[in-house]
């Protein structure tokens, strides 16, 4: 597929792959109402129902063919692959400390990457309006922030290994409660 | 874009819209735009932050109500007119009453009522998604409050700390009521935050950058991105309190290794946000109401909404100081003493603003300016016994004494509060097309400052000589008896002021019925937006939009300034402001349906307390009530205005009901998914 | 919130007021910033139920003593059958962003097709995940068995039920689109859902299923 | 001008009105004897550290109340419209900001505030020190009462299970260990430090210290369901000696009551109270004549056999060792004050001298409800047994013996 799939030649004046970020991204992305792509749909056609969404598909004009979207679909299918085969590794490296932590190394990069693949392309965050990008990012981050720090105030920073408790006595379990209703 | 014009050879003709499609479902459209029937179908966001208003007025009454029996039961010690099982339920319900049945909706009242206005809309961006939050929220209040009618309110406390909230320690329906209740009103304000962040970010008037709103918007606003982001956590705490209490899940047992911590936390992260949530509102309110009744402009903008924002940003960052007595350990408490200690600096130059504002200015002392100095002047106690409890070693001889009690109510009340009456005096005007009378509202005032300090000002004594919090009685031994007695007899000065305040707004309105005075636009020489416009505000909003070029556009083109920087008038008001009675401006259609969704909902909650088939009507009629909206047109497509070939000023199609019109079914999708979200409520325990 | 405030400096510089009247503030629709805002909103609530796995799903072999039963529901689980519908749920993102691509060219009976597929994938992946419970329950761990069983019960039943709904809009939007015709937008707001739901997928199958 | 002097007016009555609310504030500083839970007033080492950070930090927070609420009010007396002014003449000076100004008032606040965060982390990390000769203690918080367990020879067993009043020597640290069987208490003695919560499944640490021998009070601050509110306690700090002695009585099973009506009593309570309660050696359903021990058995509710939460109850081996009962509601002794709530700091003694009041414990076996609200169906609590009179007077004839 080539890039002439896409309407985008309609749009003329950009072109649809070459760093999409650049064009949408940019200082003035935000504020898209100004943004070339809306003033030419506005332009060429002015009699249409394109009125309706002329500019609210502004975002799409640089999104990926449809090539390109199986190329990433074959990408994330490969990185799957190479994500359930670290369920293997240990049967075929051998066990051990390291075979683990390097498996959990990759497997937590490849996460990354293809939640970014999904996000960025699939979900064209990186072809969109640079707002989305930083609602999403930025939730994101927040879940990310708040829950690690909350899992490590439970799990590391606690009490029970205090130094200066050197060997606190064991915990005395809760009474077991009756049976509710 | 002609994308939408190209055929498809292969395309059916069923793709054509041949006609436009018909509501299908078993009402017809409601059409009555006045009359009492149209409050229940209405979309206006107008209506709809004035009945968040009184819903939440009234369920004042009910938390002030509550407060008066602890302040009763406290009077003096070893008081038994309640039972200690009772006081904790109405400790509890006041607690939560409060916060989530008047702070918030007030706010929420605010946010909806005035957002549209000073960015220059129609409307917000979703019409009916913001009725669907008010249904939510009102009948999820109501379906609360019925605990009372189902065996006691909720009695493990607002923060229901696990494991004694769950159903072996508190066995009662009360805390069900509590998790179910607050899962309910919790779809309702997501879907008001998503809706009004959406508004603010995309229904601004052509020229109404986000730094030339004005600062309620923005402390609005930054409550809505709060609550966005907050809600969803407390949402995953209370989905696991109710399947440890319906479902025997073991999220909190101890015994089968659940951790009482996890509750914690996850409540304090939305606790935290929840706090700026309740207070950034009424920051906004004040930064309104100080400079039009000084007369100058409001003292360093963007430090104001910078500071805004930064309080809302480092919210995020010190839930734990709730948790400093909590045992998690000394580098946790490190963090979060010296986190929460800096968010202090942020508030400080809220106060400090508002003081420069005053300073210089010519002010006039309206009902609504004294309860803005007041909430400059109460709140700053409130942020100072603030800072004493961020310093953590001090704060575990506070935490849970009446000293937190004192430190919060000087900040909710004395600031939350104070605010949104200050914003009542102010925009009544606006709202109702009448004034409250001046000389009660100083009266009101008054009393209420009197009454508050006496009820609360003690309490920091209480507190520092060891009173606890949540006691339902003490010992004569304990000398706590004097300060009890004065804040009981504060509180009920409270009570008489708030007496004041609901005749003052019935005797203003039968004075306005027997002689009405019209207020005019602008009754009080305003900045922002809405008072361009005619009061009552006319059902549109704005007969044109306004093409801003400022920062205080419609004070500016009313003042210009001398060499010396001193106030010149350049127009009379009369000629800046719009004139009444436009006609043919296109607005959002009301809709049944978002009353029909949200009377499912707590339906299906009694069926989850009580008896899992209960739920199944319920599920229906929330079903049926998505049906419904989906297949109904934003826009009704009988309501007259063939407003895409109308090419009128008057019907420039900018307004919100245009744009939600021009993506409807994205919209009906979009809300689809909000309300199929709001649907796991149902789906999720069952399945 | 403090990219708001760039957005806002950044703002005030230039201001030009568009002349379709259509347009929004931002440029973005309305319906698709209120999907993004949405579903950052549910990164909090599906980080919230990771957590809570994360927390306790070693409870019930690191503490002795508890009551309940001993077993890990993460010694359960069947990487292979479980990468499978993870493969389904990753080629329904692509079925779904070719839906799109159809819709915004217009093509319909493409995009209904593609929409109707991307349905069916989802059922399967939802099949695949009762399957897989009935079995967990069959081998004797049921929601109630001990608490790492109920976070993974309750963390996969919430990313279930957000599948669930997903499939009831797209059959909804194919139902709508015999009638009506559907605009691309619409379309790509129900897409990013989806796409959401798979990247939250994503990270549960790395994060609950394949770290040990 | 009129408004001039107005504001100077708003000046002083604003500084002295905030002086007299400072004064307010500050008479919370007043002695424990009134106020037995006051926070003001430490009494010992960790108490004294949070003291000596409170008191500047207070310092500060009131020099900013005051200039801010004064200026408050001086600028509302300032600058208040005057009825003869008119639109147009004298109007305000249109400031929108001073940049200059607002970094300032961030950057000063922010600098006071790193000055405080300095003594504040310094105090938080001095919490955790203990001094060489530092006891242990472990606390255990149960609906609605305290138990502590003291193992004094550090050889895994426990020696000492007593609950409601904690006994330590004073001038020595005391390490607790707080834990939890139920749900969340904290336990708080305000003369010594802050509180700590106690969480079931967590053992959480905390240190206290007596500077003097006494009685100081306490009191349960997280929330714990019905009889929160009353769920109090007391640490008694002793001198060393009197310390020792205390240990050696309660390391020693008391004495075999002799008189009839007291042997009554121990038949009662074998048939009606060891289910729940403990005496060191004695078995429910057991068969006279009894034996006591000198060890309690620190699984107690686990070796009835039974889950219920109320069959955990205060072991009473030497119920008469201690001051108060029932939570720290009544006085075991006849007294001067009429409640059991008290601070005493300067003496205490190791064995409590007076006579019983019997009254409070037969008021207290006639109905614990009464005295303190509890929901035994739930088990949570003491039930009414419904004893007779007579039973009731045998059961007090044996309590009053366990010292």
């Amino acid at each position: 597929m080539n890039e002439n799939d896409t309407d985008a030649g309609h749009f003329g004046k950009e072109d649809p792959g070459s760093e999409p970020e650049k064009s949408s991204g940019g200082e003035s992305a935000v504020a898209a109402p100004p943004s070339p792509v809306v003033a030419s749909s506005a332009g060429d056609d002015p009699d249409v129902d394109g009125r309706h969404m002329g500019h609210l598909d502004a975002g799409h004009t640089h999104g990926p063919t449809d090539g390109q979207y199986f190329t990433i679909f074959w990408v994330l299918f490969a990185l799957t692959a190479l994500e359930v085969s670290t369920y293997f590794w240990e049967s075929w490296f051998g066990e051990g400390d390291a075979v683990r932590r390097v498996g959990v190394t990759v497997l937590l990069i490849i996460m990354v990457i293809k939640f970014f693949l999904i996000a960025g392309f699939f979900m064209h965050l990186r072809f969109d309006s640079a707002l989305v990008r930083r609602v999403f990012i930025f939730g994101l981050i927040v879940a990310m922030v708040i829950y690690t720090v909350a899992m490590s105030a439970m799990n590391i920073w606690t009490d029970n290994g205090n130094p200066w408790f050197d060997d606190p006595p064991p915990p005395i379990t809760t009474t077991t409660v009756p049976e509710a209703n | 874009m002609t994308i939408v014009h190209q055929r498809s050879p292969l395309e059916l003709p069923s793709g054509e819209p041949l006609t436009p499609p018909k509501p299908l479902g078993v009402f017809s459209r409601p059409k009555a735009t006045s009359g009492w029937k149209s409050w229940f179908t209405t979309v206006d966001h107008k209506k709809i932050g004035i009945m968040y208003g009184v819903a939440s007025m009234l369920f004042f009454l009910v938390g002030g109500f509550e407060a008066l029996l602890i302040r009763l039961q406290l009077a003096v010690p070893g008081n038994d007119l309640l039972s200690a099982d009772l006081y904790n339920q109405v400790f509890t319900m006041h607690g939560l009453t409060m916060i989530f049945l008047v702070v918030m909706p007030l706010q929420s009242a605010f946010a909806n009522y005035l957002l549209p206005l000073q960015i220059g809309a129609r409307d917000v961006a979703f019409p009916r998604m913001n009725a669907l939050s008010l249904w939510v929220w009102l009948l999820g209040a109501i379906f609360f409050n019925t605990s009372w009618l189902f065996g006691g309110g909720a009695n493990g406390g607002w923060f229901a700390y696990a494991p004694n909230s769950g159903v072996a320690f508190t066995p009662g329906h009360g805390m069900d009521f509590y998790a179910v209740g607050l899962l309910i009103m919790g779809i309702g304000s997501t879907v008001s935050a998503i809706n009004l962040t959406v508004t603010v970010f995309n229904m601004r008037t052509p020229g109404m950058s986000m730094m030339r709103m004005p600062v309620f918007t923005w402390m609005a606003f930054i409550t809505q991105v709060l609550l966005v982001f907050a809600l969803p956590v407390i949402t995953v705490a209370l989905f696991l309190l109710m399947f440890d209490r319906l479902f025997d899940a073991s999220f909190f047992d101890v015994s089968k290794g659940g951790d009482p911590f996890l509750w914690e936390h996850l409540f304090w992260i939305f606790g935290h946000p929840e706090v700026y949530i309740m207070i950034l509102p009424s920051f906004g309110i004040v930064s309104e109401v100080i400079p039009v009744f000084s007369r100058k402009p409001i003292f360093g903008y963007p430090f104001m909404v910078g500071s805004g924002i930064a309080i809302g940003f480092m919210g995020w960052g010190v839930w734990a100081h709730h948790m400093f007595a909590s045992g998690m350990g000394p580098i946790s408490v490190l963090a979060f003493s010296l986190a929460t200690m800096f968010i202090a600096v942020p508030t400080g130059v809220k106060i400090l603003n508002w003081m420069a504002t005053m300073y210089g200015g010519r002010l006039r002392f309206t009902t609504a300016m004294l309860f803005s100095i007041a909430l400059v002047a109460m709140f700053t106690i409130g942020g100072l016994s603030g800072v004493t409890h961020a310093v953590a070693p001090a704060d575990t001889q506070q935490t849970d004494t009446y000293y937190i009690i004192a430190h919060f109510h000087y900040v909710l009340f004395g600031g939350a509060l104070l605010g949104l009456f200050s914003g009542m005096y102010f925009w009544y005007p606006k709202m109702f097309g009448h004034f409250l009378n001046e000389r009660l509202g100083k009266w009101h005032f008054w009393l209420m400052i009197i009454g508050f300090n006496a009820t609360f000002g003690p309490m920091h004594m209480l507190g520092l000589q060891g009173m606890m919090r949540r006691t339902y009685t003490y010992t004569d031994g304990q000398g706590f008896n004097v300060w009890n007695l004065v804040a009981t007899i504060g509180a009920f000065t409270l009570a008489v002021s708030i007496l004041i305040f609901m005749y003052n707004v019935a005797h203003s309105y039968r004075k306005h019925k027997a002689n009405p005075v019209d207020p005019g636009p602008d009754p009080w020489d305003a900045r922002s937006l809405e008072w361009m416009i005619p009061s009552p505000t006319p059902e549109y909003n704005f007969a044109e939009l306004v093409v801003v070029e400022e920062f205080d556009e419609f004070w500016h083109r009313k003042y210009g300034h001398d060499e010396e920087g001193r106030l010149v008038r350049i127009a009379k008001t009369e000629d800046v402001v719009q004139k009444p009675g436009a006609t043919g401006i296109h607005l959002p259609s009301p809709s049944y349906w978002p009353l029909v969704l949200a009377v499912g909902l707590p339906l299906v909650g009694y069926g989850l307390i009580f008896n899992l088939w209960w739920a199944v009507p319920g599920a229906l009629i929330t079903i049926m009530g998505i049906f419904g909206w989906v297949m109904e047109p934003a826009d009704d497509p009988d309501g007259g205005h063939e407003h895409h070939e109308d090419e009128s000023p008057s019907d420039d199609p900018e307004a919100a009901a245009e744009l939600t019109d021009g993506a409807e079914s994205g919209e009906a999708s979009d809300e689809e998914t909000v309300a199929a979200d709001a649907e796991q409520t149902e789906e999720a325990p069952v399945g | 919130m403090a990219d708001v405030a760039e957005i806002a400096h950044e703002e005030i510089e230039d201001v030009e007021f568009p002349d379709d009247s259509h347009a929004t503030s931002t440029g973005i629709s309305n319906p698709k910033l209120a999907m993004w805002v949405y579903l950052a909103s549910d990164a909090l609530l599906f980080g919230g139920l990771i957590s809570t796995y994360l927390i306790y799903k070693n409870r019930p072999g690191e503490i002795p003593g508890l009551s309940g039963s001993p077993v890990r529901i993460s010694e359960l689980f069947d990487i292979p059958f479980t990468s499978m519908t993870t493969f389904i749920l990753l080629m329904s993102s692509l079925t779904m962003v070719m839906s799109v691509t159809s819709a915004m060219r217009n093509d319909q009976v493409r995009m209904r097709l593609w929409l109707g597929t991307t349905a069916l994938l989802g059922a399967l992946f939802l099949g695949g995940q009762i399957y897989e419970f009935t079995v967990f329950v069959s081998e004797g761990l049921g929601y109630t068995s001990n608490v790492s069983s109920s976070a993974f019960y309750t963390l996969t039943g919430f990313h279930g039920v957000h599948v669930a709904v997903g499939i009831l809009m797209l059959v909804a939007m194919l139902g709508m689109s015999l009638r009506q015709r559907i605009h691309a937008e619409a379309v790509e707001v129900i897409g990013l859902y989806w796409h959401f739901v798979d990247i939250v997928w994503v990270v549960i199958f790395t994060i609950v299923y394949l770290i040990p | 001008m009129r408004n001039k002097r107005n504001a100077t007016i708003a000046l002083v009555l604003g500084t002295l009105a905030c002086l007299v609310s400072g004064w307010l504030l500050l008479r919370g500083a007043t002695s424990l004897e009134t106020f037995p839970l006051n926070t003001l007033n430490p009494q010992g080492r960790k108490a004294d550290i949070i003291y000596s950070l409170v008191v500047p930090v207070f310092a500060i927070a009131g020099l900013v109340f005051i200039l801010v609420e004064v200026g408050v009010l001086w600028m509302a007396a300032r600058f208040r419209r005057n009825h003869d002014d008119v639109e147009g003449v004298g109007e305000p000076v249109q400031v929108h900001g001073n940049t200059g100004l607002e970094i300032g008032w961030t950057i000063v606040p922010a600098v006071i505030l790193a000055v405080v965060a300095v003594f504040n982390a310094n105090a938080i990390l001095q919490m955790d020190d203990t001094n060489a000769d530092a006891i242990d203690v472990t606390v255990v918080g149960q609906q609605w009462w305290w138990e502590y367990r003291y193992d004094i020879d550090s050889d895994g067993t426990v020696d000492i299970i007593t609950a409601t009043q904690m006994v330590i020597p004073a001038g020595r640290d005391v390490k607790l260990a707080i834990q939890s069987r139920d749900v969340i208490h904290s336990f708080w003695i305000p003369a010594l430090n802050g509180k700590m919560d106690a969480v079931p499944g967590r053992t959480h640490p905390l240190v206290i210290e007596a500077a003097d021998p006494g009685i100081y009070e306490g009191q349960c601050t997280e929330f714990c369901g019905l009889s929160h509110g009353v769920m109090r306690m007391q640490v008694k700090a002793l001198e060393p000696a009197a310390y020792d002695e205390w240990v050696q009585r309660m390391t020693t099973a008391p004495e075999q009551p002799t008189d009839e009506k007291a042997l009554a009593g121990q038949e009662v309570f074998v048939q009606q109270c060891t289910s729940c309660h403990q005496i060191n050696g004695l078995e429910p359903g057991a068969e006279a004549p009894y034996l006591y021990a000198d060890l309690p058995n620190p699984n107690y509710g686990e070796d009835v056999g039974s889950t219920l939460l109320s069959q955990n109850a205060p072991n009473l081996t030497h119920l008469m060792m201690r001051d108060t009962f029932a939570g720290n509601l009544l006085d075991l002794y006849q007294g001067d004050s009429a409640v059991a709530v008290e601070t005493t700091v300067g003496s205490a003694e190791a064995v409590p001298s007076g006579e019983p009041d019997t009254n409070n414990l037969k008021k207290w076996l006639r109905n614990p409800e009464d005295i303190k609200p509890m929901d035994p169906e739930n088990n949570q609590g003491m039930p009414n047994l419904g004893l007779s009179e007579e039973q009731i007077d045998q059961l007090v004839a044996f309590l009053v013996t366990l010292k």
